[in-house]
């Protein structure tokens, strides 16, 4: 049965990055080159194809994307400057806006006004909850201990709350992408063995990222590496040890040690890859969505706002403190619900979970046979 | 010593001697049994060549020109193709054995399908055995 | 005649023929024939001291005949001849035994092969024996050309014949000039105007004094030989009833072009039931009048282009028709900057992009988002009418080879970039003009590498297309290259006429006139008076049909003698 | 007057049908001058004259001997021999022994299928017979011996050399007058040449009208009403005269019959059927293989016709089945 292409799609796509798709001629250099292309996940050039012919089911379908890190090997080696890997950056987040089902992911990936409305919105709506909380409840001179403005087990107990709907909303999309690109496939049956014998990838490329370390470059891994682990070394802290973080003013280093730590790594790398953007010192920084940009500075201001009350704290300006804590907490709030299930962010599930399919579907498909021998080939041509 | 087959070849000199030629340069193998004789088109080769060479001790004859349509003289090898099944009828009632004489179309790029044409007809002819007409002719002379 | 002296030179070409042949043996067997009066074995036959040997046996031994057995004669026959001539010999006293490419290159088998090289040089050596001073012919050369066609080969032709102040014919069937490129709105890869291009040619053609220009008109009929042709041109200006011309010329450029296939010929393209389904003729059309719509008059939001109609396909032309794919591209680049909203899916086998500024035009064609789609040779798109449904007015259903998809491709305008082919008279013109012309119908060269513009009759050169289908700089190359063969041969004022043709001994001759109708060149004329037929030695091309044919052996073919042949048969046996 | 020596002359019939001797009566009253101007010491079919008598005679001593037919036995060969022997102009008349003739025919098969159908199987044979002549016989003690039956038939050149060729099945009379009269006045051209020939082929005497030729078809001369003024192979019906020599005066084209070559191959003609093969296939108006054959299947029992009376002439002269 006929598919039919739709020729639209490599317009539409160009809102989410990628605009030089169609010069691609298929001559496969992308995919040579790339060391996690193999026969059954043939990218960059198969997802290229498809992109170009525009048969959207199949892309949706397909766990390629998700297996690119993006060291840009294959746009430097690309004969026609077809960016074959910023198509795949780009198919990601198209990938992330089919996965959302509340169709926000898309609003935002078409337009950073839109998106930029809505942290604006979030930031105020924070911003004022958690002030008329402060002054019901609390003094603004007092930042910990008893009649302290923002009490942190009442802060502990709304992150818990946020944390909960943002899984929620992430795992329902994980979820979607399962059905997309496995569940629906009438080609892998259901398996639950083999569901938990893979498992453990799950966890190995979320924290190592290991198939990064394969790249051409080591550099891009290292300092994505050092991002994330800093990242969840903070939302670890936050989520568990909020209180000893917010006590003070002595410093406790049993916990701080780590939040400085995580806090630098934060610092160091957003900064790194912000430079890197505007002086696309990088082929991967050469091109940057909209998406990126907010991104990115979000990061940098909750960092920033971050260490900042923290430091207002310990010098024991606990007025400031608080103020600043506040505008933290305006910026974290939407960027930690925005960003995370319907942006960016959100790769930090489906990069991993797309792994662990991909592992299933090596073992649950077909394997096409490599074509290496050129006798086969012949055979194949005639 | 076995038997080897002489064969005489007669072949038009823009498609089959090149050809021929072809062979050589690409050294593709084949016997040694054929003798070439080259003629301007295979529309000069006179049926009385191919009885001469018979009654001059050839096992086989071999006539090649240039594939139908192609011609260096545009239709020469048409008159070929005509003479060919009426000089093969004369030679039947002559009791001449049909594999001894044939005529094939080669081109001049067709330097592997002219050897194989050779290694062929020479196999055919060894099978045949050496022609009689030569023989036959001296012993009638023996028995006058 | 005086005695025969034999001389016979076996060459060993380095090692190329002595590794496998005893080349000395070939020699003590050649020493040992009668009249051979000096056999020698050298390194390099062809080198000069291997000429020099020769030519110093001639002076000193006196030899009238020589043969080498080395190479092929289609190598070194030329080489030796002028040797002999070199000698004071006549060059066709000379013959070749063929023991490399024949012999030494092709059999492994030592001794065999020296058996055999001593047969095909014993074989030369009694050929020889038969051998003629044979002396080339001279003859007028006409100054004017007839040319052929009026398109852009055959005007260009024309006019470089006329510039160098030749007097030129050119004689076109239609009633305008310009051929298939009048059709034509642009030219790829540089989106010319193609009507600039004619005006150019067409207002020089008019303006100059040495073209006569014949509109409506055909060659009838073409007598004579290189040099000293004579045509007729039927010209058939509408009412009045046609009027002949006899017209006497030197030389002939056959420039008729080609004919558009018919795609009505594949059924499942649908092309004239679905109204917008169209040729690319039709399109070049849309584009001189400027809008491209579809049928209902409405601007196409899907167009598809399919390359390669009648071309490389086995069930109706198996050749590349050269222009089309670029062509397209050119297409996709006017649809784009027409209509910007539209997509253009460009659907082809391979992209053939050879020659200047092609690869960049297909570059550019891709980066405006014009989509490639590729379809297998033998397994051509079907197109059918869309459903209610769709956004388009047809579908294309193909198996896609770069995806593996089987697809459907949203049309509202599919053009049909037909190929190339023979035209319907080219058969006629060949036989007109004597030349032949392959299986598709394209007109065969002299040498498809280094005589690309002759052909084998001497005097009748072919440009453009009616040879194989070509894009206008190489048309206009061919034409130039033609009208310069024949500049070159009017500049030497006389044609030389090889020593080799064949000749009708009238005393032998009892006029049975089964000769004449064999010759492909009509050399061969009938003296009604004397009952005798006659061979014209300067359109005699010595292919030795009539030799073989003539019932009376009245014929013969000069260095292709029956002596020769019969003494060269025993020879090799022997 | 002075006793003029006569003409000393000799026919023998090798094998041959007699017609020549015929042709030699046709010359009417002139065979009143020939037996007036010539001793005839040998002519089997009209004078008595035994083989002893020409044994007797001196070497060379007979001034010409006309000898038709083809030699087939031991006897043909001793009596050409003898005749070579005895006499000055020995002339080989008429096809049979120009070429092989009618009797080189049966070169195509073999003795004993000859000796089988004439002896055995023939229809004629009365019931019962199976005598079969043999070279030696025991009759009632006695040896009896004929000449022995050869394996082919050969040309009279084969067998001696033969000084003239005379061809024609018969020789045209006039052709006989010819010789004769060149005898006697002593005007005989270059030895081995063919006499009372043309250098031509019989179209150049033949009066109908030739057009270029091309042939689709070809017809028996029963199967169409036929144009005398137009050549006949441009009427689809086989002629021989394009490929013989001319001499008889275009006898059977005259009277609508195509030419049966029995005037053997125009100079310079290795061999008369092949060429005549090449020039005939050559005017086929076609290019297609198959419809070549089907042209071609018209000619039944081609090399009968082509070489009726030249087989042994042939390059190839016989059958070489084994």
């Amino acid at each position: 049965m006929a598919i039919r292409i739709n020729p639209k799609l490599v317009t539409a796509i160009a809102k989410y990055g990628a605009e030089d798709v169609q010069k691609c001629y298929h001559c496969g250099n992308c995919s040579a080159v790339c060391l996690h292309a193999d026969e059954t996940f043939n990218f960059p050039r198969k997802p290229m194809r498809l992109l170009q012919m525009g048969l959207e089911k199949r892309i949706e379908a397909s766990l390629d994307p998700w297996l690119c890190y993006y060291c840009g090997q294959c746009s430097t080696q690309c004969p026609r400057g077809a960016e074959p890997g910023e198509t795949m950056m780009s198919l990601r987040r198209w990938l992330t806006a089919r996965y959302d089902f509340t169709g926000i992911s898309r609003l935002f990936y078409q337009s950073w006004k839109a998106e930029l409305a809505a942290i604006l919105i979030m930031a105020v709506l924070t911003a004022a909850g958690f002030l008329l909380y402060g002054f019901s409840y609390g003094d603004l001179r007092v930042y910990d201990g008893p009649g302290a403005f923002l009490p942190s087990s009442a802060v502990h107990i709304f992150d818990w709350a946020m944390a909960i709907v943002l899984v929620l909303l992430l795992g329902s999309n994980a979820a979607r992408m399962w059905w997309l690109t496995t569940g629906s496939n009438k080609k892998i049956k259901f398996d639950f063995w083999l569901y938990v014998k893979k498992l453990y990838t799950l966890p190995l490329h979320f924290f190592t990222q290991k198939r990064y370390a394969d790249c051409e470059s080591r550099q891009p891994w290292k300092l994505h590496l050092w991002l994330m682990l800093s990242y969840v070394t903070m939302l670890v802290l936050i989520m568990f040890f909020l209180e000893p973080m917010q006590a003070g003013p002595d410093i406790r280093w049993s916990v701080h040690a780590l939040g400085y730590a995580a806090a630098l790594g934060l610092l160091v790398t957003v900064v790194y890859a912000i430079h890197g953007r505007v002086k696309k010192s990088e082929v991967h920084m050469k091109h940057s969505h909209e998406s990126d940009w907010i991104f990115l500075f979000m990061l940098v201001l909750v960092t920033v706002s971050g260490v900042l009350q923290h430091v207002l704290h310990r010098a024991g300006t606990d007025m400031a403190a608080n103020i600043a804590y506040v505008v933290h907490l305006a910026l974290v709030v939407p960027m930690l619900t925005l960003e995370v299930p319907f942006s960016k962010w959100s790769h930090l599930a489906y990069r991993p979970l797309a792994m662990y399919l991909a592992e299933i579907h090596r073992v649950a498909l077909p394997q096409p046979k490599a074509l290496t021998e050129p006798a086969e080939l012949m055979k194949m041509a005639s | 010593m076995s038997y080897e087959p002489k064969i005489v070849g007669f072949l038009c000199n823009w498609c089959s001697y090149t050809g021929a030629d072809l062979a050589g340069t690409s050294r593709i193998q084949y016997p040694a049994n054929v003798r070439i004789i080259r003629v301007m088109c295979s529309a000069r080769i006179d049926p009385t060549f191919v009885m001469d060479a018979l009654a001059q001790g050839a096992d086989g004859v071999l006539i090649c020109g240039c594939h139908p349509g192609d011609c260096h003289y545009s239709e020469g090898n048409y008159k070929a193709m005509r003479r060919f099944p009426l000089l093969k009828n004369l030679l039947k009632s002559y009791g001449i054995e049909d594999d001894r004489v044939r005529q094939a179309w080669v081109s001049a790029s067709e330097g592997q399908r002219f050897a194989d044409i050779v290694g062929d007809m020479t196999e055919r002819v060894r099978a045949l055995g050496p022609s009689r007409v030569h023989s036959t002719l001296l012993a009638d002379q023996r028995e006058r | 005649m005086d005695e025969l002296k034999i001389g016979v030179y076996v060459c060993n070409c380095g090692t190329n023929i002595a590794h496998i042949v005893n080349a000395e043996g070939v020699k003590e067997a050649a020493a040992a024939l009668p009249d051979v009066v000096i056999a020698r074995s050298y390194r390099y036959m062809c080198s000069n001291p291997g000429q020099e040997m020769i030519v110093k046996d001639i002076q000193e031994l006196g030899l009238n005949r020589v043969v080498v057995a080395a190479c092929s004669p289609r190598m070194h026959e030329r080489t030796f001849r002028n040797a002999c001539k070199t000698g004071g010999l006549n060059p066709y006293l000379f013959e070749m035994a063929n023991i490399r490419e024949q012999c030494s290159w092709v059999h492994a088998d030592k001794l065999a092969a020296t058996e055999k090289a001593k047969a095909l040089t014993h074989g030369a050596v009694n050929r020889v024996r038969h051998h003629e001073p044979l002396d080339s012919l001279t003859a007028e050369m006409c100054p004017s050309t007839l040319v052929l066609g009026g398109g852009i080969a055959g005007m260009t032709a024309a006019l470089e014949l006329a510039m160098a102040g030749h007097p030129v014919y050119l004689v076109e069937k239609a009633d305008h000039l310009g051929g298939n490129l009048a059709r034509v709105d642009s030219t790829a890869p540089y989106l010319d105007s193609a009507r600039d291009l004619l005006t150019e040619r067409i207002t020089h053609l008019r303006e100059n004094p040495d073209i006569s220009i014949m509109l409506n008109s055909q060659l009838k009929s073409l007598s004579g030989f290189i040099g000293n042709f004579s045509a007729t041109i039927e010209t058939n200006g509408g009412p009045n009833p046609p009027e002949r011309k006899v017209i006497p010329v030197g030389n002939v450029v056959v420039a008729t072009g080609y004919k558009e296939f018919d795609a009505s010929r594949i059924t499942h393209y649908g092309y004239g039931k679905l109204p917008d389904v169209i040729t690319s003729f039709e399109f070049e059309q849309m584009m001189r009048a400027g809008r491209i719509q579809t049928k209902s008059g409405k601007p196409p939001q899907y167009v598809a282009i399919i390359h390669c109609v009648g071309s490389r396909n086995q069930e109706f032309h198996g050749y590349c028709s050269r222009v089309c794919c670029m062509t397209a591209l050119k297409y996709a680049n006017e649809i784009k900057s027409a209509l910007p909203d539209s997509y253009v899916s460009d659907v082809y086998i391979d992209m053939h992009a050879f020659g200047k500024g092609c690869e960049d035009f297909y570059k550019k064609s891709s980066e405006i988002k014009t989509l490639f789609l590729m379809y297998g040779k033998n397994e051509s798109p079907v197109i059918r009418k869309a459903g209610p449904n769709d956004d388009c007015g047809m579908l294309i259903e193909v198996d896609e080879k770069l995806s593996g998809e089987r697809i459907e491709i949203p049309a509202d305008l599919v053009i049909l970039m037909v190929g190339m082919e023979a035209r319907p008279d080219a058969g006629e013109v060949a036989r007109l003009v004597n030349i032949s012309a392959d299986k598709d119908g394209w007109f065969i060269e002299s040498h498809p590498k280094l005589d690309p513009v002759a052909t084998t009759t001497d005097g009748i050169y072919i440009a453009g297309t009616c040879a194989a289908p070509k894009d206008i700089p190489d048309s206009v190359a061919q034409a130039r290259a033609a009208a310069g063969r024949i500049l070159a041969k009017i500049a030497k004022g006389k044609i030389e006429i090889d020593g080799v043709f064949a000749e009708i001994n009238e005393d032998r001759c009892s006029g049975c006139r089964m000769c004449n109708e064999l010759c492909p060149y009509s050399a061969i004329e009938f003296y009604a008076d004397k009952k005798r037929s006659h061979v014209i030695p300067a359109a005699c091309k010595a292919c030795g049909a009539c030799v073989a044919a003539c019932p009376s052996g009245a014929i013969k073919g000069r260095h292709f003698t029956d002596q020769q042949i019969y003494a060269q048969i025993e020879g090799v046996l022997a | 007057m002075t006793e003029k020596k006569k003409l000393q002359i000799a026919l023998y019939w090798g094998a041959a049908c007699g017609g020549c001797d015929v042709a030699v009566l046709d010359t009417n009253e002139f065979i009143l001058d020939i037996a007036a101007a010539a001793d005839i010491r040998l002519w089997p079919i009209a004078v008595d004259g035994k083989y002893k008598d020409v044994e007797a005679l001196e070497d060379g001593e007979l001034d010409l001997t006309l000898f038709d037919g083809a030699v087939r036995n031991s006897e043909n060969e001793h009596i050409a021999k003898l005749l070579r022997r005895k006499s000055k102009v020995m002339v080989a008349f008429g096809s049979c022994a120009h070429m092989g003739g009618i009797p080189g025919l049966a070169n195509l098969t073999t003795r004993e299928e000859i000796l089988t159908t004439a002896y055995l199987t023939n229809a004629s044979i009365e019931p019962g017979n199976r005598t079969v002549p043999c070279t030696e016989t025991q009759v009632d003690g006695l040896k009896l011996t004929i000449p022995s039956f050869y394996k082919r038939a050969y040309r009279l050149s084969d067998i001696v050399d033969v000084d003239y060729f005379v061809p024609g099945c018969p020789p045209a009379p006039d052709q006989v007058k010819n010789v004769v009269l060149a005898v006697v006045k002593g005007a005989l051209p270059p030895r081995k040449s063919v006499i009372g020939a043309s250098e031509r082929a019989v179209c150049d005497d033949c009066k109908r009208t030739k057009q270029e030729k091309k042939t689709k078809h070809f017809l028996r001369p029963y199967e169409i009403i036929q144009d005398p003024e137009r050549c006949l192979m441009e009427q689809g019906i086989l002629c021989l005269g394009s490929a013989t020599r001319s001499g008889c005066g275009v006898r059977c084209p005259d009277s609508n019959q195509g030419c049966r070559g029995c005037y053997g191959p125009a100079p310079g003609v290795a061999d008369q059927g092949a060429k005549f093969l090449s020039a005939l296939a050559s005017i086929i108006d076609s290019k297609d293989p198959a419809e070549i054959e089907g042209i071609l299947s018209r000619l039944p029992d081609f090399v009968g016709y082509a070489y009726r009376f030249g087989l042994p002439a042939s390059k190839l002269q016989r059958s070489h089945r084994s």
